[in-house]
């Protein structure tokens, strides 16, 4: 019989000593090559967003001012609020409709229960992130306990919280403090609040991917098995993901308000599918566990610069909504090529 | 001596499938215990329990005395069990460090991964245990399974556990790293902590382990002293009938036909100049350290990655740059592959659909599919590679690791190729089955097949190839035939230069 | 080169838009576009439409970017009566004319052409109510949830009707303004009542006839809107009896014609404007709530175009120009 | 039959009986035979839109652009057929054969350039949307060919002629999910797009295969739907793109692929369609009937999933797994 020989020739070579490394050193220009395709998801969209910003350039005066960027961030600022908490989900391998609906609750909350009295204002702002918060987690709780699909969970609460916001405005309509549309407006540095409040939510991004939840996010996103295996919650994490999506939506909301100034019972709906579309336009796979905020932030100035692109072009009007689905689809199609081809000469 | 781990008539049954009906286990601190049995019997689940991924139906278990019945698997680390998990609990999109470090960063004040201290205590760890040189920084999904199974032990670790479960950390090593691994398990247990081991490879355990318990069907039959042992004792345990001979006869059954030629075969800089001709009716073996150029070889010749050189299939010019171009029934190449979570198996599928997918034309009459055909194909592979499962519907992903190999082996099988690409095609496959899988590769390569052969396991090689040929460094080094084909030689072959340069 | 018209220059207006996906507003652009190629306009106007999708948000994006182009007017269909109110407040601030119309806002500083939402409804409840002598159940159309005007149309009918107390409103349905809804909300409320005596749709109408011989209940008096469809169905269908509003696709054409008409120094007498059309009727008969409104008959070649388009929102023209069937068609 | 396996599928039949019920307690009229055989008219509408997206989804996939495929098929035949029916016999398959070639565009898009399906399909559902408002000019369109309308709400032997023509799709369906090699290596690429490469399977023509049917169909029932309505209006998409998904998801399919089945998606087309008939019948405020809406789903689809739990503990078989699934 003759069971494994063992290993008794290595014995006296390695035992002792280190084992070589696994694989043969790789030169430094694959290194280079393997950590640019490691971020090519994010360089990617952002050589799309200057490609559009050089063609918007050329076609109007004065892009890039601080009056442009102000008045971008505030055009694409909801939509990144409502995206940031999308792309923390997606992260995380799920997807969140009831953004939509926590959106539209959140507008017609502020716009009936602010007041003038800015104490109660305040109050009703925390009250509303806090709602958000709350009714996400318990999207987390339900996609868990009742193993259903996030998708089904969040159509039905999203359904609950806009029928929720209608009960409390029926149409848009209401009132906000004066003080409070000024939010957009006002500049200090001669940057806009928005584009504060932009880096403000860098800054968080910045410390929240560091973060243990944030880590562990991406790490459920990317292998679920794993991340249980590691000592991941699967109930911790989805309320947490979703408790923060609702956070951001509630975000969204307030922000949204400053702009419009009035609450709505159906303004969130407009922002479900653009969230989705701005964070896989930034690079993040709806099967979770790659990307990051900074994508999706690019991914939606690049859907609010294709506005402006189609604006300055001056196509005629039928021919606005086919030239903007022109401009996505030949940016999208030659980073995916490009990051395609990437891919292929590395592997 | 007290044991520090005691378990008794731990049962779990998952629906109708029992995996553990009555496992007793009891080891103490500072050995190195193995834990063996044939694939499905039970091992891997018994560690998850341990490791507080699966609950277990009954029994009970006690650590350092006082009862154990982990929750999560969080709460078995606070315990001090650090499994590194046949499956491997590793997240592909983060980095190697991120993955080692997991759940346990180094956090700054304002609760944040400390960058620094993370990559300061992964360099600490790989120095302090003499790790391979691995790139803390990649993302994990540019590594090899090799790679990869090195990075789950490093996670495993950084607890500094008092309970270190390697279930079969050493499937996808290849010799440098396994003699690596053994001398580490060694020195912890050593150090006083207890090493659960489970191998399928009989010399490692051998060579480490004080003590061995054998699991059949998911109950414990023996338990023993390895001094106080022999092998043959040990397999008949853990297959419940006795064994013969693990290598088969060789006899020559190789023709002069061609049935595989490359020439000046190479991809991009990691294989270079290969001039190679695998006759029809040899096993032709493929060696090397890890990370030489035999995934590649493998990998291209099967179409995946782009490939430069000329292939010669059956004696006429092949262009393959994709597996459907690869495998074209009989005439074609067919192929194992490395990574079979990935790579390998649909693991929410069934073992049917896996089994089939390559070979759905074979059951297709006039576009539809006929049950019964499909239904044959599929019983008699799990026969003839006795595959444990329930049912044929069973899903791929909850097969035992073993189970799951072989539904990979049978998915080729199947195809009908009569150019095999056998990429370490033995990983985590039991002694038994390991028989009779070599077996099986003789009688196909008397029956006229080609068999292209690469083993983590250089004794696989030296006793089942008719020659073997050496990579290093991207290049053949060496094809060794006869007398010269030894693990030494292939060490040589492999090894020598490299050290020289 | 157009002959140059009259006096007067060329005034740079913008029409933003928020919706392009149904009939009605393809009409009106249609005829914005038609209307400043004819006297009086032609060659007053450098017309620029802006279409968005239908988010607030993007209309308020491209209210900016036509704000910084600094043309003499905006005219706005708008997508909510009040988001759109600080952004047009700056365009007004900017020394920019605003016009809203159709779906007006509510800004103090925009000018408003619509249809008179308060009037249509009562006309067509008192309709309905009369015509069933004063007792029965209907049907009440909620329209599209959380639309404005929906909101309008169903208060506007739920208070005449409530005059009547013999009339009980049984169900409401949501026609979202669209066929296929009003039809399968209209049918899904059949089946749950066996008795109808009147349906009040804020859409076609014609749905409601379909959805009503489908189930093949017998007819019921119904009230709807102004399309060429519904006035066929009205016309051609045996013993149906109908009430249409207008609401008419030719406010664009009212909205510029006000605009260069400011530009030019004539001061408007009232910043809310309404515009009416006649109510068509298969039965037309005087409304005491209302007893200047017009009602026209529904007839066949007069006001029901077998060879014109379903989809054609009646009536075409304001009688300040001529804008042929075709035209407004497209055709 | 494999009881587990269809866990998804027959929660969603079990949910759809579960509202059945709950409709006939509010309104007994709806089980009448009228009513049912037009809510299975509207159901089918639905189901025929969602056969392609069906397909789609278990690829791996999303279709965003059935709304303006089907607007576009739907306002195209009219416009062509100019309310006669003889022109039917060459404008019908075109227009299919157009759905198709859309369908396909999104495929190879998706297949070959890697777009990420969800822009590929939105952006192609903008372009379509605006190309037929330039080429037809926004028009509206002629009423309805009277064969057109035949096939959406006419009668054989009192049977709707459209539940035929769907069944026909549905048993198509079926087969080609379960019988046929392609439906195979749909799931596998759904399942795992790498593994199903390693496996031969052709994963570009499938992919780019299942985005076609899903044009195909939308096309198809946008003409179904000018026959329901007598005329093709703008907008009439528009609803179909929620329900389409939903359908399919509540038909037991994962949204990213790799599960789920059309005998699942018809109950999910007729668990929508009971729902929105019913609604209207509770008198509700349209706020209260949104938070219905919302419940209804939730709770019916929770209940049924309860109701199979409690059953496969009863199986020996198939027991609940701690833990996420691997
Ligand atoms: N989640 C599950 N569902 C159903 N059966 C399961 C599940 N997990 C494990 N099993 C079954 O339990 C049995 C024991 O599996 P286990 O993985 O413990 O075996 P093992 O001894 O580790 O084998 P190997 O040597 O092949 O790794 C197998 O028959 C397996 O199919
Ligand atoms: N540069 C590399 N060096 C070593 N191994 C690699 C490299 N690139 C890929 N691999 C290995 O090859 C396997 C196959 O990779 P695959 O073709 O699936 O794509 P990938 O590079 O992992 O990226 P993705 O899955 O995102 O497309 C991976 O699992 C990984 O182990
Ligand atoms: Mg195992
Ligand atoms: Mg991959």
């Amino acid at each position: 019989m003759s069971v494994a020989d063992p290993m008794s020739p290595l014995k006296m070579t390695v035992a002792t000593s280190s084992p070589s490394e696994l694989a043969h050193r790789p030169s430094r220009a694959a290194i280079w090559k393997s950590a640019l395709l490691d971020r090519a998801s994010l360089i990617i969209p952002c050589v799309m967003l200057i490609g559009l910003l050089l063609v918007y350039a050329s076609l109007r005066d004065g892009v890039f001012t601080l009056d442009e960027l102000n008045l971008d961030t505030a055009a694409a600022m909801t939509l990144i609020l409502a995206a940031t908490g999308q792309t923390i989900v997606l992260l995380r391998g799920g997807i969140d409709l009831s953004i939509g609906g926590m959106i539209s609750l959140g507008t017609v909350l502020a716009a009936t229960r602010f007041g003038t009295d800015p104490a109660q204002a305040a109050a009703w702002a925390f009250g509303i992130v806090a709602i958000g918060g709350l009714v996400g987690a318990l999207n987390g709780i339900l996609i868990t306990a009742l193993r259903l699909q996030p998708f089904l969970v969040t159509l039905a609460t999203w359904s609950i919280l806009s029928g929720t916001a209608m009960i409390i405005l029926p149409t848009d309509g209401g009132s906000l403090p004066s003080g409070w549309t000024m939010f957009g407006v006002s500049t200090k540095l001669g940057l806009s609040s928005s584009v504060w409040l932009l880096a403000v939510l860098l800054v968080f991004w910045i410390w929240f991917k560091r973060t243990r939840l944030g880590i562990a996010i991406r790490a459920t996103g990317s292998n679920e098995r794993s991340a249980f295996l590691s000592g991941v919650s699967p109930i911790g994490i989805n309320i947490a993901t979703y408790g923060l999506s609702g956070i951001f939506a509630a975000l969204a909301a307030l922000y949204l308000t400053t702009q419009t100034g009035a609450g709505s019972p159906t303004i969130g709906k407009d922002y479900i599918l653009p969230s989705v579309a701005a964070a896989v336009i930034g690079g993040i796979s709806l099967f979770g566990g790659r990307g990051g905020l900074v994508g999706t932030i690019i991914g939606a100035f690049i859907l609010t610069i294709i506005g402006n692109l189609v604006f300055v072009l001056e196509v005629s009007s039928y021919w606005q909504p086919i030239v903007s689905g022109i401009i996505l689809l030949v940016a999208v199609l030659a980073s995916s090529i490009a990051e395609k081809s990437a891919r292929r000469s590395l592997s | 001596m007290t044991e520090l781990l005691n378990a008794t008539a731990i049962t779990k049954r998952y629906g109708g499938i029992t995996a553990l009906s009555r496992a007793d286990f009891s080891a103490r601190a500072g050995e190195v215990h193995a834990l063996l049995g044939e694939n499905g019997a039970g091992k891997s689940t018994f560690i998850q329990i341990l490791a507080g991924a699966v609950r277990p139906d009954g029994g009970t278990v006690t650590l350092a005395g006082s009862p154990y019945r982990p929750r999560d698997p969080q709460e078995a680390q606070r315990s001090g069990i650090a499994p590194v998990f046949q499956e491997l609990s590793l997240v592909p999109d983060l980095t190697v460090e991120e993955n080692i470090w997991f759940r346990h960063e180094p956090l700054s004040a304002v609760r944040t991964v400390r960058a620094r201290a993370m990559r300061e205590a992964t360099l600490e760890l790989f120095a302090r245990h003499r790790f391979p040189s691995i790139r803390p920084d990649q993302e994990l999904r540019r590594l090899t399974l090799a790679e990869r199974q090195v990075i789950e032990i490093a996670k495993a670790l950084s607890r500094d556990p008092k309970v270190l479960i390697l279930d079969e950390a050493t499937s996808a090593l290849g010799p440098q790293e396994t003699e690596w691994l053994l001398g580490l398990a060694r020195g912890l247990a050593d150090a006083g902590s207890l090493v659960i081991y489970i191998s399928h490879r009989l010399g490692e355990v051998r060579e480490i382990a004080d003590r061995i318990t054998v699991f059949r069907n998911g109950a414990t039959v023996a338990a023993y002293d390895t001094q106080a042992v022999d092998d043959e004792t040990i397999i008949t345990d853990m297959l419940g009938r006795r064994m013969d001979r693990l290598y088969p006869e060789r006899k020559k059954t190789s023709t002069d036909t061609v049935a595989l030629g490359l020439r000046g075969f190479g991809v991009d800089h990691r294989l270079s100049d290969i001039d190679l001709d695998l006759r029809e009716g040899e096993v032709l073996g493929v060696a090397g350290m890890q990370g030489h150029g035999q995934r590649e070889l493998f990998q291209a010749l099967f179409g995946i990655g782009g490939s430069r050189g000329t292939v010669d299939v059956w004696g006429k010019p092949k262009t393959i740059r994709s597996p459907r171009q690869a495998l074209t029934g009989r005439d074609g190449l067919a192929l194992v592959p490395e990574d079979r979570r990935n790579h390998g198996l649909l693991l929410a599928k069934s073992v049917r659909e896996n089994l089939t997918l390559s070979v759905i034309q074979r059951f297709t009459r006039f576009g539809i599919t006929d049950p019964r055909r499909e239904g044959a194909l599929v019983d008699e592979m799990i026969a003839t590679l006795k595959i444990k499962t329930g049912t044929p519907e069973q899903l791929a992903g909850t097969l035992s690791g073993g189970n799951q190999q072989k539904v990979i082996f049978g998915k080729m099988l199947l195809t009908e190729a009569r150019i095999l690409l056998l990429y370490d095609p033995t990983r985590g496959i039991d002694v038994g089955t390991k028989g009779e899988i070599f077996q099986l590769m003789r009688d196909l390569a008397a029956k006229g097949y080609a068999i292209l052969f690469y083993s983590s396991d250089l004794a696989e090689l030296v006793h089942v190839a008719d020659r073997v040929a050496v990579l290093r460094n991207g290049r053949l080094a060496a094809i060794l035939e006869g007398e010269q084909n030894s693990e030494r030689q292939i060490l040589r072959a492999a090894m020598l230069e490299t050290r020289a340069a | 080169a157009p002959p140059a018209m009259a006096e007067g220059k060329t005034y740079k207006i913008y029409l933003s838009n928020n919706f392009v996906g149904n009939d009605w507003r393809q009409q009106m652009l249609r005829i914005a576009e038609t209307v400043v190629k004819k006297p009086p306009l032609l060659g007053r106007v450098d017309l620029k439409i802006e279409n968005v999708e239908t988010t607030t948000q993007a209309q308020i994006n491209s209210l900016n970017n036509i704000i910084r182009t600094k043309p003499d007017a905006i005219l706005v269909d708008a997508g909510s009566p009040t988001a759109l109110n600080p952004t047009l407040e700056k365009a007004c601030a900017a020394g920019i004319l605003v016009i809203s119309f159709d779906q007006v806002v509510t800004a103090d500083c925009a000018y408003k052409v619509e249809s008179d939402w308060n009037m249509l409804p009562a006309v067509q409840a008192e309709w309905i109510a009369e015509k069933i002598g004063g007792k029965g159940k209907v049907f009440v159309d909620r329209g599209l949830a959380g639309a404005p005007i929906s909101e309008q149309l169903q208060s506007g009918f739920e208070k005449v009707l409530k005059t009547y107390p013999g009339i009980e409103i049984v169900g409401y349905f949501n026609g979202n303004y669209a066929l296929g809804p009003e039809q399968e909300g209209v049918a899904s409320l059949l089946a749950a009542h066996p008795q109808v005596d009147a349906i009040l749709t804020q859409g076609y109408g014609s749905g409601a006839i379909k959805a009503l011989q489908d189930a093949g209940r017998p007819l019921v008096p119904v009230a709807g809107g102004g399309y060429n469809s519904a006035s066929l169905v009205c016309a051609q269908t045996e013993g149906a009896q109908c009430i249409l509003e207008t609401n008419p696709a030719y406010l664009s054409a009212e909205a510029i014609k006000l605009a260069v008409d400011i530009l030019d120094g004539k001061e408007a007498k009232e910043k809310h404007i309404f515009v009416y059309g006649p109510f068509q009727s298969t039965h037309p008969a005087p409304s005491k709530l209302y007893p200047d409104v017009k009602m026209q008959q529904i007839e066949i070649g007069k006001t029901a175009f077998p060879d014109l388009a379903p989809g054609l929102s009646l009536p075409i023209s304001p009688d300040w120009v001529e804008i042929t069937p075709q035209e407004a068609a497209g055709t | 039959m494999n009881i587990r396996r269809h866990r998804a599928i027959l929660l969603a039949y079990l949910g759809m009986i579960i509202l059945l019920l709950l409709t006939s307690v509010v309104a007994p009229g709806f089980l009448s035979a009228t009513h049912l055989r037009s809510t299975a008219v509207l159901a089918a509408f639905i189901g025929i839109v969602a056969l392609g997206q069906t397909f789609v989804i278990i690829g791996g996939g999303i279709d965003l652009s059935v709304p303006w495929v089907l607007n576009s098929a739907a306002v195209l035949m009219t416009l062509l057929a100019n309310s006669q029916d003889a022109p039917l016999l060459w404008i019908v398959p075109m227009l299919l054969a157009a759905g198709a070639l859309v369908g396909m565009i999104n495929g190879l898009g998706v297949a070959i350039f890697g777009v990420p399906p969800i822009i590929m399909t939105l952006a192609v559902n903008v372009i379509l949307q605006g190309g037929i408002l330039v080429y037809t000019g926004g028009a509206p369109t002629s009423t309805a060919p009277k064969a057109i309308q035949f096939l959406a709400v006419g009668r054989i032997a009192g049977f709707p002629v459209v539940l035929i023509l769907w069944i026909v799709l549905a048993a198509f369906a079926t087969i080609l999910l379960s019988k046929t090699a392609f439906g195979r290596h749909l799931y596998a690429v759904g399942t795992s797009a790498t593994v199903a490469e390693f496996s031969g399977v052709p994963t570009l023509r499938t992919t780019v295969l299942a985005y076609t049917l899903s044009g195909f169909t939308a096309a198809l029932a946008g003409m179904l739907l000018t026959g329901y309505t007598a005329q093709a209006y703008l907008g009439m998409g528009d609803p179909y793109l929620f329900t389409s998904i939903a359908a399919v998801a509540i038909g037991g399919a994962s949204i990213l692929g790799g599960t789920g089945h059309y005998i699942g998606t018809i109950a999910g087309a007729l668990v929508l369609t009971i729902l929105t008939g019913l609604l209207p019948a509770l008198n509700l405020s349209s706020g209260a009937l949104l938070i219905v809406y919302g419940v209804v789903i939730l709770v019916t689809v929770s209940l049924a999933s309860e109701a199979l739990s409690s059953l496969f503990a009863a199986l020996p078989r198939f027991g609940r797994q701690r833990g996420p699934a691997a």
